[in-house]
């Protein structure tokens, strides 16, 4: 059973079935209309032999449905190319000893969760003396001068505390994305430290539960960093572009 | 209720009077004190609402007049009143009076104070009789409608958008839902002032306002006689303007609010002495009102491991306890809070959280103890998150909670859409219907493992609680003993709000609330 | 908050925000270009912002994704008919009661699950004595003579046993749907009714959980019956039917 | 153990031995009858294997021909090993020639009948060695890589195409599986021949066929390094050719073989002389080849009311028990099957199954039982699904269960896609490892729900077995007191296949089987 990886189908129980499982809600009754209403709505996505397998009245003249249908529609799996953020992988101590011997100074970084976002414990995982997952943050690296703002924190704080200490690196934490806050949140800091003209002078990183490289790079970041992120993957980046930057590498 | 879990009775009663003498150690400053946002309540309540030229709150417009001229410390009441008796306006008509720079309180000649502290005393009398009638418009709406048995099914709607909200509550309640919390939006609580009118946009969530509060009430009561159930709104009792909203609760007949005595200060770094003082005025509305207050526990845990810091939990407890029966709240109007937050991949991890919820239900007998669902370690995988959900459904009916935070099964991807309130409905009526008396039929095994855990719970408990009482609960905040956070007492949001009494200070409704509580 | 009718979209907790929610598996080993696959197939389906909220290594290079997406399509709601099974509500007593007074003769019914399907709950729902959530089967109509021959009947001998009794109606259902065995299974029997030159003479009635009243029509059957059936609808249509076809109504 | 019901051992004790006394009515009949599958069986076990030029299996078409020629009462066995010594040929040139029609085993002259004999002894030996020896290797597996703690996860795959099934079946192991159940395909049970070779076609299901066998041992031995877990191979020992899947599945290292005494007689209208006789000898083969046997008493279920037929269940498991006693197969191989079927809606249904579950476990202490997902109520919502399935896994961990058939949420949509099986392999991860000791952390209120739901069950069952007894198994059978379908004795399929054995009647393997059992 070989795949043929310039055209990959959704798979279920038998190769390019094409098994696709839906939910969703109509705005409208439930009812044999709703049930094509819905079938109708999925065939218009590509996918063929659609079946309600559940219709539920919601009790407001909505109805939810769960859906299976086979898509028709494949992809090229073998053309993609995912921009990634490219470092060694590095242990706390490699980096400070990177940090020491190839930059040969304290790298200062400054962190918030900005905006009204008060979620804290992603950029207290990358930042915190305690860490996360086993992993110290950033205030427990010899070689960083860290320092986390904490939530909540307004972008023009965060630029005012970054030409303060002379930040080499600020770190942004988004994740409340509702209405794609986040971006505009992300956007507006970049906007702001161009005006600045700080924008080339410090590297700029931005994480959370919603935020890929690809993403980060798209808004102007120079990189971007998702679930499970752990503080010596930002860390080794930092180091390593520092170093690239000075040419020092 | 029937004991289950051999605890040591007497440390319980110990650690409950260790409770109380920190409660009471911070009583004096409680009772010297009065803050922006309590003067803004009493404006309220005598009678002031709407916004200025320049979107202001008028209670705001008339306090910080008050306010800057140094005058606060008298009380707002004072203020209003002799200004009222002058011109023979109503408090709106001085506010808004204020508000068009008409007239500045304290210019005012002083009138005959014992006819100011008359006018006072009838303002204060007829909103308390307002609130009460609308206590006993719930308690007629209860009696014809009925409640469900507990627990009480807890959704929350936060589209940000009040009317989209009114469309996801009708469908919850549709779907079963007892209760609808009505998130407010980020950053609500930071606000000094409550915003004003119908509201459209929020983020993560819907802006608490006296219109928005009209609304919902209007949709639930009139969905809750539709499927013959009488329906609780809750709303955020929290930050900057706790005793505001509880006011305006009290008034547009919310039936439940969250309300914590150290939410604001640990987890929104609301200054401290501040949070004291609103968290008494409020719940003093609150317990008058009728409304259940939600105590945030849960929040310890959010940060913190749910298992190394479950004692963390009961001590909040017993302190929120203590300080909400100071402000005459009966226990049963609380719904002391804890949730169902360890790590899923816990060997046995089900028998500590059976633990912890059976270890609040013995201790807090009477509370209607409001259980929150698993949020940290759910995932984008809604299935297996579908299933912690049925899990903590489990625990709850084991344990008889009172109000179920129904856990969503895309925690970790949006606040709920209009079918995953359904769907979670579902599955909470599916596991009370089916396990409905499990509780009733098991015991613990003596010395298992299930009992050792709630025993060892409370021993911590009881040891942080002494701590806390050797230092003090100010200091004990300072030095960072509640959910590793350290918030220094002079430190924080709104502590200039935060104004020292006078001796003719005069607030008509501490003695109203409390005394007239009598006939709640 | 109104609807179009004319243009219905998936709803979350916005109207038309077009929210749909999509598990599948795909044939390539999970990593950040598989979660790119995945994403560039949602998108092909015409789902805006696609956002793999999850994805999961099967351990064998196969990778299973949870997706959210906004749904661009709408469907045009208002102008949907559905064809429907049209026959009055009527209760056991009134079918009787009919087909005493307009047919005048008892009806025969002959039913079975055919092929290799043996899964008889469904028609003896519709059939036994017994019944179904709480509504006898055919055999306790008096005005019935009700054949169930069980499962795992050949379409050649529910034919043979249609036309030992003279039967005015035959019933059949199909569970098993795996590959389409029932459509194959369900057009067969059409065919060898025709072959037979019986097809005009019985009413052919199908059903089954996947079993639409559209899809029976399509396949040549009068009438299609879903989940949920109950005797009396069934009954009902049968005895509207032959009073049609007889001129008797 | 822990006693938790509260059960009266005494009525236990009784209703074990009235069950005996039903297995024992029926022995008489078995012992004194042979089946053409028996015998093909046998023809199996002395080496033949393969199809003639029109796909006709060999072992039927020397069957047959005896059949045909009225003689097969003296057993196959003697036919061809009369036939091998004649021609100097191998067991299968035998077959071959036969199914060429170039030979006629009834026109063979007869050989020195001790020869006979003899040639039949060491071939029955040398296949019982190669079976014994297949045990042996499953053994040293299970030593080097070991087995996970029980319950052991079940999963089916059922593609139709034995090639997916593997990937399917990879997958699963990956996920966590513990054992595969390669789903036949629909219709096979009713075949009066077992088809041969690798198969891609099937409905709802894959054909159990030696070839798809090997093929599956082979990938799953494979993974199970990977992974390094032994991972079992389930198939279906069941339909008209009951003793040749066991044989085949001794032959091919299967460990797990659904296997019931009566399923097919009531539920695929198989007759009943011939199941009796069929389900004896496959329990010896099974028995031997260290197989551990599921019986079916879910089926009830699937048809009945799990509520008002739980007896039914319980009945049938002590009849499934001594019947396979007498075929010598040990309580450990004794995977006695139940079902969480009852209606989702039930109010306390949790306690009803819990209160089922414990009692299977209580009355058969040694047995892995064998516990079936909830299937009849679930419909085309997965989400609902997927908790029952959580419930259901649930009662599984707090009563010990050993085998758990995993439930899919898309039980009522689809047989099983890939990631199903990994969504349900999480669910049931979670829950097993959430919930481990839960079962002994727990008592039953003494005479509550529970007890008394058992002790009733126990009652009624017994009453049921009593009457059984009182009018004989097959006449029982006969009245519908099974699952509410009535099968006459001389009625349903396979009928034709049933002959009395003669004088003469020789199968070396009856004895060898059992005797040689002592060193399994
Ligand atoms: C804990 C929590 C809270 C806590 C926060 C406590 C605290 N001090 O942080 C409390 C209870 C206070 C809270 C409140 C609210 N929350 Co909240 N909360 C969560 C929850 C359960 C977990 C978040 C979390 O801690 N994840 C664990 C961390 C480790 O993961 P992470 O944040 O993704 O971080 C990792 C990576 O993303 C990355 N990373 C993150 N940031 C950065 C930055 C950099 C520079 C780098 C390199 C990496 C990086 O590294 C981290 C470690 O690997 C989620 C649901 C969930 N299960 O995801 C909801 C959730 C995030 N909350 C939500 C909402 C709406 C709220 C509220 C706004 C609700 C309300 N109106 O009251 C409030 C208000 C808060 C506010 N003003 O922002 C929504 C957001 C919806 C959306 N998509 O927009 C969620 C998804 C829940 C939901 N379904 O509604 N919340
Ligand atoms: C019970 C059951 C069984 C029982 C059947 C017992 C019996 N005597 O019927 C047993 C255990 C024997 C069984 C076996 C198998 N089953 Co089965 N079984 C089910 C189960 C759990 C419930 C079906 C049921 O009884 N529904 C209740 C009835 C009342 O509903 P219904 O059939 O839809 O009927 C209603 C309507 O559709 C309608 N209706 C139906 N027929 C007709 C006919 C007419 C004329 C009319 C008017 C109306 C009508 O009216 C009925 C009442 O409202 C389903 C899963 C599920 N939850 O749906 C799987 C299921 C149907 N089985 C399945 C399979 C694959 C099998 C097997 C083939 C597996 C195997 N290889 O061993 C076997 C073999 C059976 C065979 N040869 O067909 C699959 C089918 C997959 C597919 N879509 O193709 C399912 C979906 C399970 C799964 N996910 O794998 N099964
Ligand atoms: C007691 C309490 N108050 C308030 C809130 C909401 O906080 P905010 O409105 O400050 O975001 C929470 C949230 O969980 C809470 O538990
Ligand atoms: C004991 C037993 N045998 C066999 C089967 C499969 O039956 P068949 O292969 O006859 O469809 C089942 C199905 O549930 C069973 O329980």
């Amino acid at each position: 059973m070989k795949v043929d990886y310039t055209n990959v189908k959704p798979y279920g129980d038998t190769m390019n079935d094409g098994a696709v499982q839906l939910s969703f809600t109509l705005p409208v009754p439930a009812g044999e209309e709703a049930k094509e209403a819905a079938r109708q709505l999925v065939k218009k996505m590509g996918l063929d032999e659609p079946s309600v397998v559940y219709m539920a009245d919601l009790g407001i003249d909505f109805a939810y449905f769960i859906v299976y249908g086979k898509c028709t529609h494949t992809v090229d799996y073998s053309a993609i190319e995912v921009p990634k953020v490219v470092t060694k992988k590095m242990s706390r101590e490699e980096i400070n000893e990177f940090v020491k011997e190839k930059i040969g100074r304290k790298i200062t970084v400054v962190a918030a969760c900005t905006g009204t976002d008060a979620h804290t414990v992603g950029i207290d995982a990358i930042m915190n003396m305690k860490g996360y997952n086993g992993e110290f943050g950033l205030e427990r690296y010899p070689e960083f001068n860290a320092y986390n703002l904490g939530s909540q924190v307004l972008n023009e704080e965060l630029i005012a505390k970054a030409k303060e200490v002379n930040a080499d690196a600020i770190l942004v934490s988004q994740i409340v994305t509702q209405k794609n806050v986040h971006i505009k949140n992300l956007t507006n800091l970049v906007e702001l430290l161009e005006a600045e003209g700080m924008r080339d002078k410090v590297i700029l990183i931005c994480g959370g539960p919603r935020i890929s490289h690809e993403l980060a790079v798209e808004l102007g970041y120079d990189a971007g960093f998702g679930p499970g992120t752990l503080a010596p993957d930002v860390a080794a980046f930092i180091a390593m572009e520092i170093a690239k930057r000075e040419g020092k590498l | 209720m029937q004991h289950k879990l051999n605890l040591d009775l007497e440390m319980v009663d110990k650690a409950r009077n260790t409770a109380k003498e920190i409660a009471e150690s911070i009583q004096d400053h409680i009772n010297t004190h009065t803050t922006t946002t309590i003067e803004r309540t009493v404006a309220r309540l005598l009678g002031i609402d709407g916004v200025d030229a320049a979107d202001v709150p008028l209670p705001n417009v008339v306090v910080d007049q008050v306010l800057k001229g140094g005058e606060l410390s008298r009380g707002i009441a004072y203020w209003i009143c002799n200004a009222m008796l002058y011109y023979n306006y109503s408090a709106q008509e001085v506010a808004e009076e204020v508000g068009k720079g008409n007239i500045n309180l304290l210019e005012i000649p002083a009138q005959d104070p014992a006819e100011v502290k008359k006018l006072i005393d009838e303002l204060a009398v007829k909103m308390a009789d307002h609130i009460k009638g609308r206590r006993m418009e719930r308690e007629r709406f209860i009696k014809e409608l009925s409640l469900n048995v507990r627990p009480h099914i807890y959704v929350i709607v936060a589209t940000g958008n009040i009317y989209e909200d009114v469309i996801q509550a009708k469908a919850a309640v549709k779907n079963g839902a007892d209760i609808i919390a009505v998130i407010r939006s980020t950053g609500q609580s930071l606000l000094d002032y409550v915003p004003y009118g119908p509201t459209t946009e929020g983020f993560g969530g819907t802006f608490a306002t006296q219109e928005n509060f009209r609304i919902m009430r209007k949709a639930l009561d009139e969905v809750g006689q539709e499927v013959g159930r009488y329906i609780q709104l809750c709303n955020y009792c929290s930050g900057l303007c706790m005793p505001e909203i509880a006011a305006m609760g009290a008034m547009e007949r919310l039936d439940m609010m969250l309300n914590d005595a150290m939410y604001g200060i640990l987890f929104r770094d609301i200054n401290m002495e501040r949070t004291f003082v609103d968290q008494h005025f409020s719940r003093m509305i609150n317990s008058y009102a009728g409304i259940i207050i939600n105590t945030g526990e849960d929040n310890y845990l959010t940060t913190a491991d749910a298992y190394e810091a479950a004692h963390t939990v009961l001590t909040s407890q017993f302190i929120n306890e203590q300080l909400a029966l100071i402000s005459g709240l009966p226990e049963e109007q609380m719904g002391l809070g804890h949730a169902f937050e360890m790590d899923p991949d816990i060997e046995n991890g089900f028998l500590y959280e059976l633990a912890q919820a059976q270890l609040c239900r013995e201790i807090f007998p009477k509370a209607p103890l409001k259980y929150m669902p698993p949020t940290k370690y759910m995932t984008g995988n809604i299935f297996k998150g579908h299933i912690m959900n049925a899990m903590f459904n489990m625990v709850s009916i084991m344990t008889n909670q009172g109000i179920q935070l129904l856990g969503m099964l895309t925690e970790a991807i949006h606040t709920p859409h209009l079918h995953d309130r359904f769907l979670n409905i579902q599955n909470a009526q599916y596991v009370f219907n089916n396990a409905r008396n499990l509780g009733d039929e098991i015991n613990f095994k003596e010395g298992g493992i299930i009992q050792r855990r709630a025993q060892e719970t409370l021993e911590k408990s009881y040891a942080m609680l002494e701590e806390v009482k050797e230092i003090g609960l100010m200091e004990a905040i300072e030095q960072g003993l509640f959910a590793d956070v350290k918030r220094p007492r002079k430190g924080g949001k709104g502590m200039e709000g935060v104004v020292k009494r006078s001796e003719d200070y005069y607030n008509p409704f501490y003695e109203i609330f409390l005394n007239r509580g009598e006939d709640r």
